[in-house]
């Protein structure tokens, strides 16, 4: 049903705005890897890990060590970037533990203080300056997209950041791993009547979690570089990523990461002055009229 | 401009720090070995105390750091003395906020008893302070931030500087843009901030008097983006004949490397101030900023004797790497004061003759090149150089093109 | 019973304190002067967000919005009109308290977690805008203000020096902690703590608890506000670092390693935030931060009640071990 | 006498201050159904979730098979071979049928897997892509007792199987259940309905007040319809 | 239908036709009953009935799909809870809820400070201070906690903590008071000391309580409503509900099925 003069306006607003809306769809895969972990990690714990953004900050800082300061290749950061970030999220487990029974504000409390002290152990180890890591030399290019150039890691980027979360989508979905969590988030006690160990379940969902945040930091160093502050900011847009998603919702987490990349991204490039309000203000508006998130379940 | 950034890794700063530490927490620590001790304390007893308010942590951290660095070396140099005299150095971080570095000032002032201040990194830090230090009446030379308001309307005659303002880093740039880059669509792009607005203003000034016409401006949110492409897409689609940027520390790596990545730097040559600088920036940029030219108060290819003892003694004090641009403006920070200092023979006892010392300095060489401190605007008039990003020997470096030639700001 | 008891023997404490705060300029030089102003603003801030977190229930990590919106106003007043501090104080007080009920009206109709994002995401915005609002807030650059006067009109009694500062911000500090303790002592400041308990309860019992906590946010934020006057009327300057998370994330800290729901531990809390910051800064170089996270883990994890109430812990497990051995038969 | 499979002695339990369950002790033989009547709020679903793990006893033992289970976690329990059909069927709303089953299906080596369950439950096989809501009432309670049944657990505690379910649905689930007990099964019935309680129960046990108050074979239970009255019906 | 007609006096409470759905269940079904003024009024029912769903759409925790809900003859079926309270519609949890960090006394006190209006004071004279504090310790003394209004409340017992949830309840000077279970999870002395304390309360309060232990229903209800599965198919005197057959049926199964059941042997 649309109208000529509609029809002809799209592809134009296309054309003009094609590598922004290319972009928001590359930081919102960026803000996707950190957000999904976070939203599990509330959803099936209850605990708003605050220290999420730390640890993006510090695989990032991890991998840079590897590739930049020891030379091994990407794959090699990767990994060891990832483990740590897993490791990461065991100790975390650890240390909320024994406070399990005191309720969210409690263990969000602690994870805010855990932020604080990762954040400066960062410094001591890799200095306040930025620290950048430079793209795979076979993405170090621009690619032609529609006739504008377009940066191949960030293609990459958005491939991994979609990848990902079909993967994720799908071991959640498909798998018997993923059923054992959903059941979980909906009646822990009857999944541990059935058998199984919650304790366990609940512990790997963590380091699952952060550790798609430490690789969220790996492949975000090359776009975002590394510094002091990187981890409040990327915190911050995951929190209103799901906040916008719906806590504890995996499609949530996607749909929510897509909307605040655009505004980042094409907001900026429509209204430039604006664009920090509407980041919040969607937030706002999603929390006034649906107080549970577009995809949340309460 | 203000804010870049530097090579050095939190290791070597504490590294670093610790060893200027054993320099300066000792009172009155003879830092040139046994000779000076026997010779300095003829002409005035109580050593001048010297307050340093630097940015110390934080993104700006290394500044700081090289400023301090720079400082040190030329009192080494000078038989670790200033005007003849003994000193005494009281360090505070001021973590690049106004609000921190006006109790930091407080604290030298008022606990410390300092005579005199130096150092400040950001230019909203130095825009602070400058009301402390008026009504404090207590001297200010102005080491790195370079805000043009200080040296224009809110100038004080406390306050000296050591470095430049942003006019005068924009402006450095205008005539050779114009002579060697493009003469007309000439885009700029800067954060939206002061130091951004200031340092292009300086520039389309001495660009439009020479003959340039501006295309458009772009200024972005300061300090809020982390991804310019919005930015980029606005001027490609303006196609432009070339870019002048100004962006600092983490902003100009995003920047450059984004202009690269877009491909804008394939037809739109992109050129400015301080966006590869300093060492740090231009390594995490790499081939993104080949080519790129930038002006600078310092090069270490500058071939004079003042800039070889400079560097020898930098070398031989802090070993790793040569110096930034900021160590040069510590520098040049030193030794203005050292200048003024041994035309009243470091007696400071009568503030007002102090000042007229500091305002009158005149004229002097110094590893820059030659100095002058304007009186009318107690700000210096001083060479810029050009300077390219290249790789060479095996590392990326900005190489010294040509000189730019001498620069003033035009004050109130 | 922490929100409510006031303990023995506290008059005579309170009174020595009192007076040894007032004598405090002869004993302290100019810059520790200076820094103890700085504690009890700072501390009367952390004690308005105590109000929420403590007594209230309602974690915020974004209360520096209307410290900074109070420290703005403040400035632009004596920029713009007066230097007169009771008319930097009224405006700081009512701009804060406006925005607080702008604001609050939404986050309170929220709970937990999204409730403290909410918060934070309003100190964002705020914050952003502070950079952003060149105009109007000078950008990051800040806002150099005059020094304020007591008497009416630009001219008269300028309160200047530290000496004449401090005992102007002592009263306005004993002011708004008074106001404070006489909030959480009334029949108001119960129904909060009622809230904090069982929310649902309060309902039932006839509360309409939204409208309470919505009034205890605005008068928090109020009381913020008033702190960001005098912070700006001791500075003589205003920057967006005055509304960064930073800001808002020690006070949060100073409220919880002192103690929640004591008013008294904020203004603790606060002391040793600044003593860790300003004092321990070059033993630790500036890893402060990292100093002040892990005390405050160890508070969150062995303190739930902070420092203040370190000594009623030690008194209550005697008691409380008697009481369980006599209450229960088992 | 051979040791009972499930032997609780002088259980008391309770949550947080509330003590439910006073002084409580039963037994269920290997390949016995014993019925547990009582109204409502007396404590019947405490003890099941006490047997379960998912409410720590404060005093008092419960052996299964020979050894103690207070101290242990629910999947520790379930592993040990006891199963539950709780009340409410908290069947996994938001997941399929199959999902639910292969959740349950732990133990590999025993008598059912998901062929025998869909067998003995064809309904389930029809409906086994249907997420949990989707079920009707009847559904739901088969899906709960097929999860049951794939724990392969020598013990079944079921809690009110026939609760808020259609006369024919009631019908249904008591035939199946009565069907699993043809072949050995051992179970704790908590029913309301004295009819399909009585209908399969070996044993009955009526419980008041978080104690047990009567104790007595089904068939003496049956002769005795006044004291059905006097502790569960009105008056 | 119900004996309320046939007074004078308006009945305390009234449901017209109360329906509720969710989604397509229906779980209650065009009730209608009152609750004469002074009635000790006991709603009873097998699991699943409704008991507790027609409980939370007469405090207004939940919304009636259908029907009216008229309280002291004003009608309430669209007024927010803690207006509900405010016109004196009282209640008790069945989870006890309290406000465990705060002292015995200070429960009491949150709801008399609400109902004497100086709730939102800020600085309330001495006088009304004290005037709350004595109202609460009154209502403590009245359910027989006055000795323990110091200690917190989340140290007393099971039944004491049942015993405060009514002393803080009275406090809001219902006309009519709502219990849940109130013997729920009670040892039997408990049980009965709380039916002892309930006896005392003044005659003009009404009471209206879902309740399942019998002896507590027969012991103290003047009139009884039986629910099952939706619908109220019993309203009278303990007298006529011990006798209906439709009740016992209700509670034991089927009339049929048990017929044959008993008969069988």
């Amino acid at each position: 049903m649309t109208t000529p003069a509609v029809g002809a306006a799209l592809p134009g607003f296309l054309n003009e705005n094609l590598v922004s809306i290319l972009n928001g769809l590359a930081v919102g895969m960026l803000l996707f890897t950190m957000a999904v972990g976070l939203s599990l990690i509330f959803g099936l714990m209850d605990v708003l890990n605050l220290a999420h953004g730390a640890i993006f900050l510090l695989g990032g800082y991890v991998a840079y060590q590897v590739i930049v300061k020891e030379g091994q290749s990407w794959l090699v950061g990767v990994a060891v970037a990832v483990a740590f970030g897993a490791v990461a999220g065991l100790a975390l487990g650890g240390i909320l533990r024994p406070i399990r029974h005191r309720g969210h504000l409690d263990q969000a409390l602690l994870t805010f203080g855990l932020a604080f002290v990762l954040a400066d152990l960062a410094t001591i180890f890799w200095g306040s300056d930025f620290q950048s890591i430079p793209s795979p030399v076979f993405l170090q290019r621009s690619v032609e997209v529609l006739g504008q150039f377009y940066p191949a890691y960030r293609l990459a980027v958005m491939g991994v950041g979609f990848a990902l979360a079909v993967v994720v989508y799908l071991v959640v979905e498909r798998t018997q791993v993923g059923a054992v969590l959903r059941a979980a988030v909906e009646d822990r006690a009857m999944v541990s009547a059935l058998g199984i160990n919650v304790g366990r379940v609940m512990l790997a969902v963590l380091a699952l979690g952060t550790a798609l945040a430490a690789f969220g930091g790996v492949i975000g160093a090359p776009i975002l570089s590394l510094s002091p502050g990187v981890d409040a900011e990327v915190l911050i847009l995951a929190l209103i990523v799901i906040v916008i998603g719906g806590l504890g919702s995996i499609p949530g987490a996607f749909v929510g990461a897509i909307v605040i990349g655009q505004v980042q991204s094409l907001g900026i490039a429509l209204v430039p002055q604006a664009a920090p309000f509407a980041l919040f203000g969607a937030m706002v508006i999603v929390l006034a009229v649906r107080p549970e998130g577009l995809f949340g379940s309460r | 401009m203000d804010e870049p950034e530097t090579t050095l890794t939190r290791r070597a700063i504490l590294k670093r720090a610790g060893a200027a530490a054993a320099l300066m927490s000792v009172p009155a620590l003879p830092l040139g070995r046994l000779e000076d001790v026997a010779w300095g304390a003829a002409r005035q007893s109580r050593p001048l105390r010297i307050g340093q308010l630097l940015t110390l942590s934080g993104p700006l951290g290394s500044v700081g750091a090289d400023l301090q660095k720079g400082f040190v070396t030329y009192v080494r140099q000078n038989g670790s003395r200033l005007g003849g005299r003994k000193i005494q150095f009281f360090v505070e971080d001021d973590a690049g906020d106004p609000r921190t570095a006006l109790q930091k000032a407080e604290k030298l002032v008022s606990e410390r008893e300092v005579d005199i201040v130096t150092g400040v990194v950001p230019s909203n830090v130095a825009i602070a302070l400058r009301d402390f230090f008026h009504s404090a009446k207590v001297p200010l030379i102005i080491s790195q931030a370079a805000a043009d308001e200080l040296t224009r309307g809110e100038s004080s005659p406390y306050i000296f500087r050591a470095a430049y303002t942003n006019y005068m880093i924009g402006a450095s740039m205008g005539r050779w843009f114009y002579r060697n880059i493009a003469k007309d669509r000439v885009f700029t792009a800067a954060p939206n901030y002061s130091a951004g607005q200031e340092i292009m203003a300086g520039f389309v000034d001495t660009f439009q008097k020479a003959g340039g016409k501006i295309g458009g401006q772009v200024f972005p949110p300061f300090g809020t983006v982390t991804d310019y492409q919005p930015f980029l897409s606005q001027i490609q689609s303006a196609r432009p004949s070339a870019v002048f940027a100004f962006f600092p520390g983490a902003e100009a790596i995003r920047f450059v490397r984004q202009y690269s990545e877009f491909g804008l730097k394939r037809s739109i040559p992109l050129h400015g101030a301080f966006i590869t600088d300093p060492a740090p920036v231009l390594n995490a940029q790499g081939s993104a900023a080949q080519g790129v030219g930038t002006s600078a108060i310092w090069a270490a290819e500058l071939k004079n004797q003042r800039n070889t003892r400079f560097l020898a003694t930098y070398e031989r004090l802090y070993g790793t790497g040569e110096p930034s641009t900021f160590a040069a403006t510590g520098h040049n920070a030193a030794q203005l004061l050292d200048e003024a200092l041994k035309s009243i023979q470091g007696d400071t006892s009568n503030k007002a003759r102090f000042l007229k010392a500091m305002k009158n300095v005149g004229t002097f060489q110094t590893p820059s090149g030659i100095f002058t401190l304007d009186p009318k605007t107690q700000n210096p008039i001083r060479n810029f150089y050009l300077r390219q990003a290249r790789f060479e020997n095996g590392k990326w470096q900005n190489k010294l093109l040509s000189n730019l030639g001498s620069f003033r700001d035009p004050g109130k | 019973m922490r929100a409510l008891a006031p303990g023995p023997a506290r008059p005579l404490v309170q009174l020595a304190v009192v007076f040894l705060l007032v004598v405090a300029p002869l004993l302290l030089g100019d810059f520790r002067l200076f820094l103890l102003t700085e504690i009890l603003i700072f501390g009367l801030f952390a004690a308005s967000l105590d109000l929420l977190v403590g007594y209230t229930g309602l974690l915020s990590l974004g209360h520096a919005a209307y410290l900074g919106v109070g420290s703005y106003a403040t400035a632009l007043i004596a920029i713009h009109l007066t230097d007169n501090v009771f008319a930097g104080l009224a405006a700081g007080v009512a701009s804060s308290c406006i925005v607080a009920a702008a604001t609050g009206w939404l986050a309170v109709r929220t709970r937990g977690v999204y409730f403290l994002m909410l918060t934070l995401a309003f100190a964002q915005l705020l914050f952003t805008l502070a950079i952003t609002w060149d105009s109007l807030t000078h950008g990051a650059n800040g806002l150099p203000t005059p020094k304020p006067t007591l008497g009416p009109g630009d001219s008269g009694g300028a309160l200047d020096g530290g000496t004449a500062f401090y005992y102007y911000a002592l009263v306005a500090f004993l002011f708004g902690l008074g106001l404070l303790r006489a909030v959480v002592a009334s029949p108001f400041g119960r129904a909060l703590v009622g809230i904090r308990e069982n929310e649902s309860r309060m309902r039932s019992l006839g509360y309409a608890t939204s409208r309470y906590k919505l009034a205890a946010f605005c008068l928090a934020g109020a009381v913020a506000g008033f702190a960001g006057s005098l912070t700006v009327q001791q500075s003589s300057f205003m920057s967006p670092s005055g509304v960064s998370f930073e800001v808002s994330a020690l006070a949060l800290i100073a409220v919880i390693i002192g103690g929640r729901a004591t008013l008294v531990g904020a203004v603790l809390g606060s002391a040793f935030v600044f003593v860790i910051r300003d004092e321990l800064s070059s033993a630790f170089n500036e890893h402060w931060r990292l100093v002040l996270g892990l005390v405050f883990i160890g508070v969150v994890y062995l303190l739930p009640r902070g420092i203040s109430g370190l000594s009623a812990r030690v008194g209550g497990l005697l008691t409380r071990r008697t009481e369980r051995a006599a209450g229960e038969p088992a | 006498m051979i040791e009972p499979l499930l032997d609780i002695h002088g259980l008391r339990a309770g949550y947080r201050r509330s003590v439910v369950l006073q002084r409580v002790d039963l037994a269920v033989q290997e390949g016995q159904v014993v019925a547990l009547l009582g109204r409502n709020g007396v404590g019947k679903t405490t003890l099941v979730h006490a047997i379960m793990g998912l409410v720590q006893p404060s005093a008092g033992s419960i052996r299964f098979g020979g050894q103690e289970l207070s101290g242990r976690t629910p999947d520790q329990i379930s592993r040990g071979g006891i199963a539950l059909v709780p009340q409410g069927r908290r069947i996994f709303s938001r997941l399929s049928v199959e999902e639910n089953l292969r959740l349950a299906h732990r133990s590999r080596d025993g008598r059912h897997d998901l062929d025998s369950v869909y067998e003995l439950l064809p309904r389930l096989y029809e409906r086994r892509r249907h997420r949990g809501r989707q079920l009707s009432g009847g559904e739901q309670q088969m899906l709960a007792i097929g999860r049951a049944l794939l724990a392969n657990a020598r013990l079944v505690l079921f809690d009110e199987p026939s609760e808020g379910l259609a006369p024919k649905a009631v019908d249904q689930i008591a035939g199946l259940i009565a069907g699993l007990r043809e072949h050995g099964l051992s179970a704790l019935l908590v029913e309301q309905n004295l009819h399909v309680a009585l209908s399969l129960a070996d044993a009955v046990t009526v419980m008041t007040k978080g104690e047990i108050v009567y104790r007595a074979t089904a068939d003496v239970f049956r002769a005795d319809p006044e004291t059905a009255r006097a502790f569960l019906g009105v008056g | 239908m119900t004996a309320g007609t046939e007074r004078e006096d308006p009945p305390a409470l009234e449901l017209r036709d109360v329906t509720k759905l969710y989604g397509e269940l229906l779980v209650l079904d065009a009730v209608s009953l009152s609750v004469d003024v002074g009635a000790r009024h006991a709603l009873i029912g097998p699991n699943g009935a409704g008991k507790s769903t027609l409980f939370h759409v007469i405090t207004g925790t939940q919304r009636v799909t259908r029907g009216r809900i008229v309280f002291a003859g004003k009608e309430i079926t669209r007024v927010q809870e803690h207006v509900r309270t405010q016109l004196g519609l009282g209640r008790t949890f069945q989870q006890t809820s309290l406000f465990d960090g705060l002292s015995v006394l200070a429960n009491v006190e949150l709801a008399v400070q609400q109902q004497a209006g100086v709730a939102r004071r800020l600085f309330p004279s001495a006088r009304r201070r004290t005037r709350v504090s004595e109202r609460g310790r009154e209502l403590l003394s009245l359910v027989g906690l006055g000795s323990r209004e110091a200690i917190p409340a989340g140290a007393l017992s099971h039944g004491q903590r049942r015993q405060l949830d009514v002393a803080v309840s009275l406090a809001t000077e219902p006309s009519l008071v709502l219990m849940d279970e109130p013997t729920a999870g009670m040892s039997r002395d408990e049980a009965m000391a709380f039916l002892a304390m309930i006896v005392t309360l003044p005659d003009s309060l009404t009471i209206l309580m879902v309740e399942h232990d019998m002896d507590v229903v027969f012991e103290l209800a003047t009139w009884i409503s039986v629910l099952d599965a939706g619908k109220l198919i019993a309203d009278g005197t303990p007298e006529a509900i011990r006798g209906s057959r439709a009740v016992q049926d209700a509670y034991l199964g089927e009339g049929e099925h048990l017929a044959k059941l008993f008969e069988s042997d």
